[in-house]
């Protein structure tokens, strides 16, 4: 083995443990951080990336794993896929092994566990509060259609967003298929622009390009944190997921895969989640985002996820095939 | 020749070539060799994995078993695909004529002649290419957005509406103008830099004006490095996603749009695979037009009866030059401007200006980043200097001895998506016999094989300018043709070489998609964060961040300048 | 054409130091000189090519100070042929026709011009610049030659084109720095006859620098001398070969002896000098000074076997043969008179073997002969 | 060094054919031949610069062919003189020997060798090295020159530093390509000497080619006449000038009169010649055939006033003055006689005036002088 960057082969929960994860990066090391004060002597290894790097990143290694856990990766769907390539595995965490496969409408681990939720997120509406009055504000996805935001609406390209297909999705479960396609055509016509990048859009409603755009709930609210005149509407039945962990297939270091995972699901993990504007699974754990589980649970979309996941490639295709 | 009397006729020089050849056989063919064989399985093969580990061997034939060409038969039956590859030949012939007849008088200026503040021109000029596409798109967005600057002035005016909708092929056209020209400029400073005052004085003479002279001669001479330089724009442009992925309208799509579409959205392998084939099919195409076109036009003019050229000095020229200069440099440097502007932005809203100032962004970089600051450098350094050894051989021999091939295989990583190429390399590499996965070598390598081809583009230019006299008259002191090259041919070569020798380095700073699947944690470079800082949508963080990497970069080339006295300009 | 008070410095090195030339119209004017003696750089003042650091230069009697080259109408032959490389030799030569129709056309066939001068598939040439062409290539022997690159041609070859693209412009003057370097005796002399022709036709002004002074005396009007910067002589062959100014012009015009010596004794039909220890001349020049220079060309003393009394009259010097070589028509001896030694030519006689090294001899030289500086 | 059935073809039409040269150890040979006809491409092929596409080539006893250039050690002057644009006349001239150190030196001072190769600021040479290199500079009269870079010499400069470098290396075989083409008569003379003494102190074979036959004549131990690629004729330098094989070797070495005849009736002394219209000549060599070539040399001639009474017997032409021209020593008459044009040298007389054209004036011709082909 040519010299591979320091990796101290030592497994277990006090091992080199290395963390792949497409969320925000500082708050991914603050977890990594935490871990380690918990776990004297371990190390944790945070490898940073979008969410399809990482998948493909897991695929390409597929022969020879590298990473332990993967976290995150804007909802269930990508996990999804990962199941079919055979690049996670089941682990069932002892704090939770009596979970539910769904609790009140919302899937939160995978039958066989091979992945589990650590929070909860939220498919809504970002909009800028300098340039949307909130008695104007859309209250449902239909909406969106309305003559006042055209020119003025964004959402991510359903062909490289996960977060857009989700979108997509969701009203094609709702309306049927036919009257989906049909809404969409619409919305196209409210939007001025569909960027790739999942995040585009928020960022063009803080700069004012857009004046709203779909987005997930702690996007938004991270952004208000940091000053930006953005705010998030929740719509009346819109899609609500969790974010899951799992454990990756063949892992250098499962014993340390698995009690990170543990950790991610325990108070302290939590925490440092909620401290992120995210809300976490656990009902005891206080977050910082006005939003809660009670708040959020009447808006859930019944979602389908088998169906999801048997009709993501198609419905993809046939948008690619309608709209490009 | 036989086999052997060729090995006894060039001797140490032929090793090199083949020890380059084997370079790109491992580090390119094979993982590329490995892409295509994913366009039929849809599945990542390990082929050096195969030849030591049964398992991995094992599972290789099995995938290979599975292996179809519907994934091919599907491309032609998507008409979308089509289309796609129209749009993006449009962009890219667009931008490339563009950006050549936009660098002519500007790589003029830079080879030939005094124009006032020419150092100083000279590194802005590679500011655009600092500048991650990413930003330079946000950038033009700060300006020429509904809420942009730009607009806001143009409203004031009593303009209505935008100057120009930026989310369209005109906007991306622009940027990748703006930010990409300098890729041509500086091949082309060097191939002017190569001409042969004798020759221009021998025109005038014969009662030519300076400007009839300019296109006769002088021009003419600097075709060859100049269609070089073109189809390195094109090809960058055509193979940039940064660029479109944030401004692309809804309705224009773009090969390598659809190709990292198909492996970051559906994680269709096969499907980006074969897009990939599509794309270095097309370059192909395109290099083995621009070698035909260029076909012995290698006339040397660095002759063995040197004259020494004087620069140009007529006044009027040099101020129509440097305003020209200005002006064109004016615009990536207005989008730095804005860049900075939101850098020291608390926020900014859809005003003209920044809703508040702070310099927390920097203060964050400078807390978190300062190891990426040193770990680029140390990167940047390292793929430089493999660069300049491999380029200047690989021209050498593309041009004496006329391997087209070594030419190709050099310059196809210009059209492979850096996210394929990424994949490829980790793949092949993340298991015995050579497991360099994860190690900063492998990440050097990867930045030299995709960043080389800028380097060999300038040195070619300027390699056909050297008379062959040059090397034999060398070689026949007693220099072996290896030594020849070294001692007689590199020097001679330097123009080009540090033409080059500026995009890789500051390209390699900026590298994003390569980076982000390949960089060991420990070895994290400043792109690096600059992309997380996108990716999140933390624009301001990311904005001081490249203004950081483009004042370290401006810094390190007037450094540069005043050690080494290099005639780049 | 003239230059006055020419002065040219790099970095600081003088190369030209006042230097005025005086060439009338349609003169066929030499400069002569050795190597670096600056004959390169004047020609590139006058064709503007070198800012004169000093000095104005005059064509056809307007200041030519500042005007830009290709505004001086003056063709030049590049002592480095300065071929272009990417041309034809065709278009190498059309070059400046095609230049001149550039400029008068009107748009749409100037476009026309301008493909061509890019390449030559994008365009021909008007029949009269063809024809034009051929010509001259044909006055340099290059007509089979005409679609080759210069990079495809000899050395001579290469010469021709480049004087070929100079004349076919008629320039008001013709610059050419060593234009018969690179050819062979027979082609030399042709061409030598082909500049001549057109300059005596056209009577074009011609400066010509040349490293061959046979050369320069068989085909210039005058002759300037020039050392290290600095003028030495302007006159006609004949009186630059036999009345030199001074020794370097001597010495450097044709091969010489040349001794210093000293007066003896003034006669009303000349002068005795002495060259030391016993060697006495009579010379029927006058003698300027006390200590001159004494100047003998080889070819005008005659050798005689032995002590020579075969021929009576002259000036005697008893010396042994040194060495012979040959000269093709000639042969020359060095002969050991004293300490002295002097070359002598004989015209060569056929089967006549070389005198063997050591043969005494005596050299006859008429008083005339005997050149006083 | 010796070369056998060489031939070379440049697309499709061919330059050298089978072309055999023999030159022996320590030989000076020099290769003669009009502009193009391949003198250039023979050094370049004997050099390794191309590859001949038929025909072996022998070094010292071994076969050359497929050798690389750099294992050949032969030193080359281009004619295009090659010099290395980017190191000074120092550097230049070092390189060979650098080249060797830098083969010969352990690592270490390998690397110093070769930094200093790359730029002069990296490293200094070595004191012999330096020595050498200053001596060889003072050979060619530059060492003043030594720290400028070549693009600021002058050509014949720039030929010498190219000379230098060739020689200092003091390679087995010595190939110069109109080394001296651009040097004044002075230098080319103290040249001359030198290649000539090196090349005898240290016996190297010398490959020469020039285009100055009178530079051959006086240099080469044996002389190769070249005509578009064959071998016309390799003889000492006399013998090629007084028993040339063809026509085209009689008129290419020295000018010359050389007319068709006809044997008109042959004796025991010699033969009747005609070249048509009453012009009569008795040679006193043996004719090979009925139609030959007449060659009269321009200085075998003797000219007489008028009808020349003054002097009896040789033959005697009858013809007018057509124009003379001046070369230093020599005067050079053209003479109608009948439709015939001869060229006459005779020594140049002090004072004496040229005659005028249309002067009537008698040829003489001693019978041994007049040569059959
Ligand atoms: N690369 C080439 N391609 C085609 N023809 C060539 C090439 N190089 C030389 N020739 C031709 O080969 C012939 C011989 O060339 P070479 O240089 O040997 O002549 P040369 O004897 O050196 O003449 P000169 O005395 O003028 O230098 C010339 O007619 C020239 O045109
Ligand atoms: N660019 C330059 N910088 C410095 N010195 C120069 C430059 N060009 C020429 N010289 C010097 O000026 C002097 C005259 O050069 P020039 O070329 O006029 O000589 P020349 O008379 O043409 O000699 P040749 O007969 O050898 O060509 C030479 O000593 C040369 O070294
Ligand atoms: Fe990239
Ligand atoms: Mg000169
Ligand atoms: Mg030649």
């Amino acid at each position: 083995v040519v010299g591979c960057s320091g990796e101290t082969s030592q497994g277990g929960a006090a091992g080199a443990i290395s963390f792949y994860s497409p969320e925000t990066p500082d708050m991914t090391k603050e977890l990594g951080r935490e871990y380690e004060k918990n776990n004297p002597g371990s190390r944790v290894d945070v490898q940073y990336g979008g969410t399809n790097v990482i998948v493909n990143r897991l695929i390409a290694e597929k022969d020879n794993p590298m990473g332990d856990l993967w976290y995150g990766g804007g909802g269930i769907l990508p996990f999804e896929t990962a199941k079919e390539r055979a690049i996670i595995t089941s682990y069932i965490p002892e704090e939770i092994k009596d979970w539910p496969v769904e609790r009140n409408g919302i899937k939160i681990r995978d039958e066989n566990w091979e992945w589990v939720g650590t929070e909860v997120f939220v498919l809504g509406f970002i909009y800028n509060t300098e340039k949307v009055k909130k008695d104007e504000l859309p209250r449902s996805w239909d909406d969106l259609l309305d003559p006042r935001w055209k020119g003025k609406f964004q959402m991510p390209n359903p062909a490289a967003s996960g977060t857009a297909t989700l979108t997509v999705l969701s009203r094609m479960m709702e309306l049927g298929e036919e009257e989906g396609w049909e809404f969409f055509e619409k919305l196209m016509d409210q939007a001025n622009a569909m960027p790739d990048s999942g995040s585009a859009p928020s960022q063009a409603v803080a700069k004012g390009e857009a004046e709203i755009g779909v987005a997930f709930d702690f996007m938004a609210y991270e952004m208000q944190a940091r000053g930006e005149n953005v705010d998030f509407v929740v719509p009346e039945k819109t899609p609500i997921l969790v974010n899951p962990v799992s454990l990756v297939k063949d892992g250098p270091n499962p014993e340390g895969g698995k009690a990170f995972i543990d950790f991610l699901l325990s108070e302290e993990g939590q925490r440092v989640l909620a401290d992120w504007y995210h809300i976490p699974i656990r009902e005891d754990v206080e977050s910082k985002t006005p939003l809660s589980l009670e708040s959020v649970m009447p808006h859930a979309l019944p979602l389908d996820i088998d169906w999801a996941v048997d009709n993501y490639d198609r419905i993809r295709n046939e948008w690619r095939s309608k709209f490009e | 020749m036989s086999r052997f009397r060729f090995w006894r006729r060039w001797g140490g020089l032929d090793l090199l070539r083949w020890s380059i050849v084997l370079f790109f056989l491992v580090f390119l063919i094979v993982p590329l060799l490995s892409i295509f064989l994913v366009s039929l399985t849809g599945e990542p093969v390990n082929l050096f994995g195969s030849l030591v580990n049964p398992a991995i061997f094992q599972s290789t034939v099995e995938k290979l078993s599975g292996a179809s060409l519907e994934g091919y038969r599907d491309l032609w039956e998507e008409s979308r695909y089509f289309h796609a590859l129209v749009n993006s030949l449009k962009l890219s012939t667009g931008v490339a004529c563009w950006v050549t007849l936009m660098c002519i008088p500007m790589a003029y200026a830079f080879a030939r002649t005094d124009m006032p503040g020419k150092k100083w021109f000279a590194a802005l000029s590679t500011v655009p290419l600092v500048m991650p596409t990413f930003i330079a798109a946000y950038a033009f967005t700060l300006m020429f957005g509904q809420t942009g600057w730009v607009n806001h002035i143009w409203r004031a005016l009593g303009g209505d509406g935008v100057l120009f909708e930026i989310k369209s092929m005109l906007g991306i056209i622009l940027v990748q103008v703006f930010f990409f020209f300098p890729y041509a400029l500086w091949p082309m400073v060097a191939a002017f830099k190569a001409a042969d005052g004798a020759l221009e004085e021998a025109s005038r003479n014969l009662g030519a004006k300076s400007g009839l002279t300019f296109v006769m001669v002088t021009l003419s001479l600097a075709v060859p490095g100049i269609l070089s330089a073109m189809l390195l724009v094109f090809t960058i442009s055509f193979s940039d996603f940064g660029t479109p992925i944030i401004m692309a309208p809804k309705e224009l799509n773009l090969i390598v749009v659809e190709a990292y579409r198909e492996i970051a959205g559906f994680f269709n392998w096969s499907g980006s695979a074969i897009l990939t084939v599509v794309m270095v099919a097309v370059a192909a195409l395109f290099f083995w037009l621009q070698r035909w076109v260029i076909k012995g036009r290698e006339y040397g003019t660095i002759s063995g009866k040197p004259v020494v050229t004087r620069p140009v000095r007529h006044k009027g020229a040099l101020a129509g030059l440097m305003i020209y200069t200005s002006v064109v440099l004016a615009v990536p440097l207005l989008a730095v401007g804005s860049i900075f502007l939101s850098s020291v932005a608390t926020t900014w809203g859809h005003h003209a200006l920044p809703n508040g100032y702070t310099l927390r962004h920097y203060a964050t970089i400078f807390h978190s980043s300062t190891s990426n600051i040193v770990n680029s450098l140390v990167l940047a350094s390292g793929a430089l200097v493999l660069s300049v050894i491999i380029a200047t051989f690989i021209s050498y021999f593309v041009i004496r001895r006329g391997s087209a091939k070594l030419d190709f295989l050099s310059s196809m990583p210009l059209v492979v998506p850096g996210i394929a190429l990424g994949i490829a390399l980790i793949q092949t590499f993340n298991t015995a016999p050579l497991h360099l996965t994860g190690t900063a070598l492998l990440l050097i390598i990867a930045y030299t094989i995709r960043r080389m081809p800028y380097m060999i583009r300038s040195t070619m230019g300027t390699m056909m300018a050297i008379r062959k006299e040059m090397e034999e008259a060398s070689v026949n002191l007693g220099a072996s043709p290896l030594l020849a090259v070294v001692t007689v041919v590199g020097p001679l070569l330097l123009p080009g070489i540090s033409a080059g020798a500026i995009l890789v380095f500051v390209t390699v700073i900026k590298e994003t998609s390569i980076t982000i699947l390949m960089a060991p944690t420990s070895w994290a470079p400043m792109s690096l964060a600059v992309f997380q800082n996108l990716l999140r949508g933390e624009f301001y963080t990311a904005s001081a961040m490249s203004i950081l990497i483009i004042a370290i970069v401006v810094v390190l080339q007037l450094v540069a300048r005043r050690l080494t006295k290099e005639q780049l300009y | 054409m003239s230059v006055r008070k020419l002065t040219k410095i790099f970095d600081k090195d003088p190369i030209l130091q006042d230097l005025d030339l005086e060439v009338k119209e349609g003169e066929f004017f030499a400069l002569l000189g050795p190597s670096g003696c600056g004959k390169t750089t004047t020609m590139r003042c006058v064709a503007g090519f070198e800012e004169p650091t000093e000095g104005t230069i005059w064509i056809g009697g307007r200041q030519m100070n500042g005007i830009p080259a290709h505004r001086r109408d003056c063709g030049m032959v590049f002592q480095s042929y300065a071929l272009f490389p990417h041309m034809t030799v065709f278009d190498n030569v059309a070059y400046s026709l095609q230049v001149r129709q550039f400029y008068r056309q009107g748009w749409v066939r100037k476009w026309r011009v301008l493909a061509r001068l890019l390449h030559p598939r994008l365009g021909n040439v008007s029949p009269e610049v063809e024809q034009k062409v051929m010509d001259s290539l044909a006055l340099v022997e290059l007509t089979d030659l005409a679609d080759r690159l210069p990079g495809q041609l000899s050395g001579g070859q290469q010469q021709r084109v480049a004087l070929a693209r100079a004349v076919i412009m008629e320039p008001k003057l013709l610059l050419m720095d060593e234009p018969l370097s690179n050819l062979d005796k027979r082609l030399r002399q042709s061409m030598r006859r082909m500049i001549r022709d057109i300059q005596r036709k056209l009577k074009i002004t011609t400066l010509f620098v040349t490293h061959d002074q046979e050369e320069a005396m068989s085909m210039a009007d005058r002759i300037a001398v020039l050392s290290e910067g600095r003028l030495m002589q302007v006159d006609i062959p004949t009186a630059l070969y036999s009345r030199p100014a001074n020794p370097f012009v001597a010495d450097f015009v044709g091969s010489s002896n040349l001794f210093p010596g000293e007066v003896l004794s003034r006669e009303e039909h000349g002068s005795w000098l002495t060259l030391g220890n016993g060697l006495h001349l009579f010379t029927s020049h006058p003698a300027p000074g006390e200590a001159v220079d004494v100047l003998i060309r080889p070819e005008s003393m005659t050798l005689l076997p032995g002590d020579g009394e075969a021929e009576p009259g002259g000036n005697r010097l008893k010396g042994r043969v040194e060495r012979g070589t040959y000269l093709g028509p000639n042969v020359r001896y060095d002969i050991r008179v004293g300490e002295k030694r002097l070359l002598v030519d004989i015209p060569y006689k056929r089967g006549q073997p070389l005198l063997s090294e050591g043969t005494a001899v005596t050299l006859l030289v008429e008083p005339d002969r005997v050149v006083v500086l």
